[in-house]
């Protein structure tokens, strides 16, 4: 059997003398869509945060294509070549425009020369439908595009794994639509992705397996019909019934 | 109130004014504002009936508009009596010839002898004073120095500094001032030119009842033994 | 300390002086002060007094002076109520009075203007990796960078000059170099300058780009670090550009202040405005004239500079960034 | 050396009553820009019509005229005090007013608007609003702002020497332009060391004022 | 018939050229809850802000218990003392604490002194169930609890009428139910509310009346259930179809 391409093992983490994480272990295999959901604080975004080493871990240890990328000798920038992250609040380069927050990493990290860079940084804009914004600069775009091009920054470097900590949380309800739509096709696409969300549209949809983390645990892990239907532990069953009240469409 | 000086009845106070950093003229010891000025005024208004309120100081530069705009009534401060200054306030008749030395290193090569010698060469003088209108006057505008080879300086001492680090030849200064340097400093005064030029009080314009009053007491006081005792205790010793 | 608001606490002189900007009769003044700065500088400095002899003043003050006097006695025909016309000539005779120092003036403009401009673009050049230092830095370097701020910004800048001219061995070794206080390219004491000028500049600019590094929000770094770039990368090619536009109002202050304290030189002998005023004004006695024609030198000097900067602010300016919000 | 080091020790009283007057001269002219600069920054942001007008532009001339000029004009040409140290306050204080106008209109603006807007929508009138909600968060915003003027000022104390002050520096001077001694770097470091401790003292100080009044889980003080 | 709590008669409203508001009327009983809807920019904030005269209209009239608001000699302190106001953004006073926010205008609007106004004060916290936060400052408190001590703000005043703009947008999921569920309570008390929001829960649950702004005109006005079975205008059954598809929980 093939390694699978992103595994958590036993990995815990602790600020100061919070625990934040206690003994995550999972594993995705490529082309997986991984949905976390989880209550305020659960820790979800540091865990996210601990896969491309935006913070270090305390114990444990995780892979990716088999390789352990939290040794302390692991080059964490050639590691974040190959996860790219998509923040809730965007952080786009607001000194740049589209096109150049699409293309400052492949010139200045890949070392790609402006034109080359360009001609791929079009193409990515195209993947997420901006091809007409390329030369906007953040403040000039929606929240929506906003996140597009922050997803097409991601894609741009070509990564083996997508992390998304809450992408649509800072959109308004309307503009949500738009990267949810980007989102299912890249799945469509078979790109790996570990996303936070709590849209459960887009989960309920193009998720392979949903993982529930509370309190630094992951309390169920499984396909979405599964956890939705028929959650085992009572915790789950009832985070996601408060979910539904405040969300209860048709 | 220091203003409004020469008044009809005798006892008016007045104010004088000086700029100290004028070594042996006006300085500061310990605080105390002294120098053969300092005696010298106050021994000529004894003589008259005003009574010396106190000093001011000021920067040498500010003490004509602060005699003029009434904040002193007398300025004691070694200024040169001149045709520019005159235009502005008056002089007493004057109480003090200095000529300009030329203060060169002790230990330099060059030793000029007369002012044409020092063409081309970097110089300096305290700002405002006569030795920077002698440099003015002698040197650049017949066009025998450049501009650019004088250096003005807010104070002697500095000049002097300046000379010891060799940023400049010569210093143009007040010849007793002069003598204060050599004796503590490592320069010596090449030659001396003779300016003729006197020192005297300056006084408001049109303040003729009060200026009268100061060159009677300064005829009174050269008269008697006052002037040469003091001119031996500042001078003397040098 | 020094945090996103001390940025708009920056927007002060320039962005108020820009008010007077707008009008065009400004422009048409600092246009004409600056033909007349350059017409000036290139027949004294390059034409070696081509045009008219250096020193001579290219206005004649005949017709001021008529003007003052004519005016005058119209004021005094028109008794009490003349008094606006009595203003007008006393306008005139000011003229007439100044146009004579107007030559040696310019030159010291030259000087002043060099000044600062060394003095500004030098100390940037330390400001930043300065300020890089205290915000990104590790304990130690965060240490000297205060350290030096502190310095500088603690201790008068005269003191600053007084040790580097008289108690360093500086003068004596930049006269010894090749075309030092030859032509227009000023001597010693000037270089002195300019060295105090940079350091103590530096530890103010660092201060103004220190705050602006503040406020851009830390999520940028995290961004370009997630994308692969490493610290310095993302310091260089995100957080500097963004931090340094956010800069840009509260650095031209310090360039307005830089073009006023550039009057400490004179106290090294450098000719710079102040100290050319100053020597004619101890040589006449016209005090008041000239420093009132200094004073207006300053302020052109001023308004061209927050013109500039107005410039530079538009050249650069990117929607959503710094400056151009409330 | 040996002796210039004496003689400074030596005149350490002297320079230390120096160093009162420029105390002195730098807590009026600093309180005195205080009094005039916060209204005036008040005025620049939420005034209009002639009044915002006739600030600005009074704060314009302030800032863009040298000091020197400032305080000649105001002793020998508007004689507006007999006194150099009042006349020196008004100096300093007039041109800080005018700086000090302007942290503090750059600490009222970054005020977020919704809180006036908020205040407003309790019933408060604009005035009321502005001074219970508004002024309390700027102040605390304007301390670095305050800071770099608070040294400003006591360095720019010096100038008051052209009106005939002696405060520190000119003491200083004095003591080497005597002809008593050499020693001018001496007095220069010494001077520069009193600046340094006045202006290191002060600025903690502020820190720590700024620390005690700061917002619990509010913005990096 | 007793008069309406609050009726607005053809509001007109432009910025400059761009005319936001383009004759609104419309009819409130006192212990209405009225519900807001309408695509961004549509001018919902810009009516809630006309009716406490946070902006002035161009044309029309707004009335509060039959009394012209918007005339010119009307005074604006005395007119928002009757009318709250809750911000999407909260907008608590930052440098008060939350008890401090609520006694605020007590103290400084009403004139009640300090001892009086903090019993009341605690009151109104209690209320919104945050009598333990009264000593915490706006940043030491959670989005949802931001929100509620923006409302105890606004109720300290005993307001005829409570507007609230989008009261539930800056918060996270899970924090949305604690503000809707305290709405829910002040509805049930009889408080009078105009609510610009999305959240469908809530305007199903609670509201009298669902009004549907677009491009400045009511399209559809009416209660909850024909609103949102039975859409008259096309416009109407379009937007709700888009809301949906992003909140499609069960
Ligand atoms: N840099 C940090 N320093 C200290 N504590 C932190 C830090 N970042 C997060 N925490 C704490 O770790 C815990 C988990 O935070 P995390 O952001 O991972 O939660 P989350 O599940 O993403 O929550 P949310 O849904 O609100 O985003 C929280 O209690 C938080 O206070
Ligand atoms: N102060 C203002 N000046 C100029 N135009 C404004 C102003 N405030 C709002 N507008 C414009 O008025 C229109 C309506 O804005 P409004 O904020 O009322 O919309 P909204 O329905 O609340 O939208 P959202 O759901 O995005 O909050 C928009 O086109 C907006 O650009
Ligand atoms: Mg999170
Ligand atoms: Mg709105």
């Amino acid at each position: 059997m093939s390694d699978p391409l992103l595994e958590l093992d036993d990995v815990y983490k602790s600020y100061g003398e919070e625990q934040v994480l206690s003994g995550v272990s999972f594993e995705m295999d490529a082309g997986d869509v991984d949905v976390v959901i989880g209550p305020s604080g659960s820790g979800k975004s540091t865990m996210l945060r601990c896969v491309n080493r935006l913070t270090e871990i305390n114990g444990g240890a995780i892979y990716l294509n088999g390789e352990c990328v939290t040794d302390a000798d692991t080059d964490v920038n050639e590691l974040r070549k190959q996860v790219g992250m998509v923040f809730q609040d965007f952080n786009l380069f607001a000194h740049l425009t589209a096109l150049g927050n699409v293309t400052l990493g492949l010139r200045k990290v890949r070392g790609i020369d402006k034109a080359a860079a360009q001609e791929q940084g079009y193409e990515h804009l195209e993947q997420v439908g901006l091809l007409d914004q390329a030369d906007s600069y953040p403040a000039e775009l929606s929240g929506g595009q906003k996140q597009r091009v922050g997803i097409a920054r991601a894609l741009a470097m070509d990564p083996k794994l997508l992390l998304f900590d809450e992408p649509t949380s800072a959109l308004d309800p309307e503009l949500v639509g738009e990267v949810v739509e980007v989102m299912r096709d890249l799945a469509a696409e078979g790109i790996t992705m570990l996303v936070v969300s709590h849209e459960m549209g887009f989960a309920r949809s193009a998720a392979s397996d949903i993982i529930f983390l509370d309190d630094g645990e992951i309390v169920e892990h499984g396909p979405p019909e599964q956890l939705f239907e028929n959650p085992q532990a009572a915790r789950t069953g009832e985070f996601l019934s408060r979910l539904e009240t405040t969300h209860e469409g048709e | 109130f220091g203003g409004g000086g020469g008044g009809d009845d005798g006892t008016t106070e007045i104010t004088a004014g000086t700029a100290p950093g004028f070594p042996p003229f006006e300085m500061k010891e310990d605080g105390e504002l002294v120098g053969f000025d300092i005696d010298l005024l106050e021994a000529v208004v004894d003589e008259t009936d005003y009574t010396l309120a106190g000093w001011e100081e000021f920067e040498f530069k500010s003490l004509i508009p602060a005699l003029t705009n009434e904040n002193i009534d007398v300025v004691a401060a070694g200024m040169t009596i001149n045709d520019e200054r005159d235009e502005t306030i008056d002089f007493t008749d004057p109480y003090y010839s200095s000529n300009q030395a030329i203060v060169v290193r002790e230990d330099g090569d060059f030793s000029p002898s007369s002012l044409s010698d020092l063409s081309g060469r970097p110089i300096g003088a305290q700002k405002g004073t006569t030795g920077e209108s002698t440099v003015q006057s002698e040197l650049i505008e017949p066009g025998n120095l450049d501009e650019s080879n004088y250096n003005s300086y807010g104070n002697y001492v500095l000049a002097v500094e300046d000379l010891q680090n060799g940023n400049i030849d010569a210093v143009v200064i007040d010849e007793p001032v002069a003598q204060t340097f050599a004796a503590q400093r490592p320069v010596v005064i090449a030659f001396t030119y003779e300016t003729g030029e006197n020192f005297g009080f300056g006084v408001r314009e049109g303040d003729d009842e009060f200026t009268q009053a100061l060159n009677d007491g300064l005829s009174t006081v050269r008269d008697g033994s006052t002037y040469q005792d003091l001119t031996n205790k500042w001078f003397g010793q040098q | 300390m020094g945090t996103p608001e001390s940025t708009t606490t920056g927007r002060t002189i320039r962005a108020r002086a820009a008010g007077l900007t707008d009008q065009p009769l400004t422009l048409l003044t600092v246009g004409a002060f600056w033909t007349w700065l350059v017409v000036r500088w290139t027949n004294d400095f390059l034409l070696d007094g081509a045009l008219i002899e250096r020193n001579t003043s290219f206005f004649p003050t005949a017709p001021f002076e008529s003007a003052a006097s004519t005016l005058g006695g119209l004021a005094a025909s028109l008794g009490p109520v003349g008094f606006p016309v009595g203003w007008v000539a006393g306008f005139f005779e000011f003229l007439a009075a100044s146009i004579p120092y107007l030559p040696p003036l310019a030159t010291g403009v030259w000087a002043t203007i060099l000044l600062t401009l060394l003095g500004i673009a030098l100390g940037f050049v330390i400001a930043v990796p300065l300020s890089v230092a205290r915000v990104y830095g590790g304990g130690a370097t965060r240490s000297v960078a205060l350290g030096y701020t502190e310095l500088f910004r603690g201790t008068p800048l005269l003191a600053q000059l007084f040790v580097l001219y008289f108690a360093t061995p500086l003068t004596t070794i930049i006269r010894e170099l090749p075309t030092v206080g030859t032509g227009f390219i000023p001597a010693q004491a000037f270089w002195v300058a300019v060295i105090a000028f940079t350091l103590n500049s530096a530890a103010y600019q660092s201060e103004y780009i220190r705050s602006a590094l503040n406020s851009v929000p830390e999520g940028q770094l995290t961004a370009a670090r997630s994308i692969g770039l490493s610290k310095v990368d993302g310091i260089r090619h995100v957080v500097l550009p963004q931090g340094l536009r956010y800069a840009i109002p509260g650095w031209s202050n310090e360039l307005v202040y830089l073009i006023k304290y550039s009057s400490l030189a004179s106290f090294i002998t450098v000719r710079e405005l102040f100290q050319r005023t100053d020597s004619i004004a101890s040589e006449t006695y016209r005090y008041t004239e000239l420093f009132v024609l200094a004073g207006l030198l300053y302020l052109a000097l001023v308004i061209s500079a927050s013109l500039l900067m107005e410039y530079v602010e538009d050249r650069v300016a990117i929607p959503g960034l710094g400056t151009t919000g409330r | 050396m040996q002796s210039d080091w004496a003689f400074v020790v030596g005149n350490l009283d002297l320079l230390l009553v120096g160093t009162g007057v420029t105390v002195a001269l730098t807590a009026a002219s600093i309180l005195l820009g205080f009094l005039l600069g916060f209204p005036a920054g008040a005025v620049e942001v939420y005034g209009r019509g002639p009044l915002k007008r006739a600030v600005e532009t009074a704060g314009v001339v302030l800032r863009g005229t040298p000091l020197l000029v400032i305080i000649i004009l105001l002793f020998f040409g508007l004689s507006v005090s007999s006194s150099a140290f009042v006349t020196a306050t008004i100096a300093l204080g007039l041109r800080s007013a005018a700086y000090q106008s302007q942290i503090f209109r750059g600490a009222l603006q970054s005020v977020d608007e919704g809180q006036l807007e908020a205040a407003r929508a309790v019933g408060m009138g604009r005035l009321q609003a502005i001074r219970s909600v508004v002024v309390p968060q700027a102040l605390r915003r304007s301390v670095p702002g305050f800071q770099n003027e608070f040294t400003i000022v006591l360095k720019d104390t010096s100038i008051a020497i052209v009106i005939g002050l002696g405060e520190l520096l000119t003491v200083g001077q004095n003591l080497y332009q005597g002809g008593q001694s050499t020693a001018a770097l001496e007095i220069f470091l010494t001077v520069s060391l009193i600046y340094f401790v006045l202006t290191f003292v002060t600025n903690r100080s502020l820190d720590y004022v700024d620390d005690h009044f700061s917002i619990p889980g509010g913005e990096r003080a």
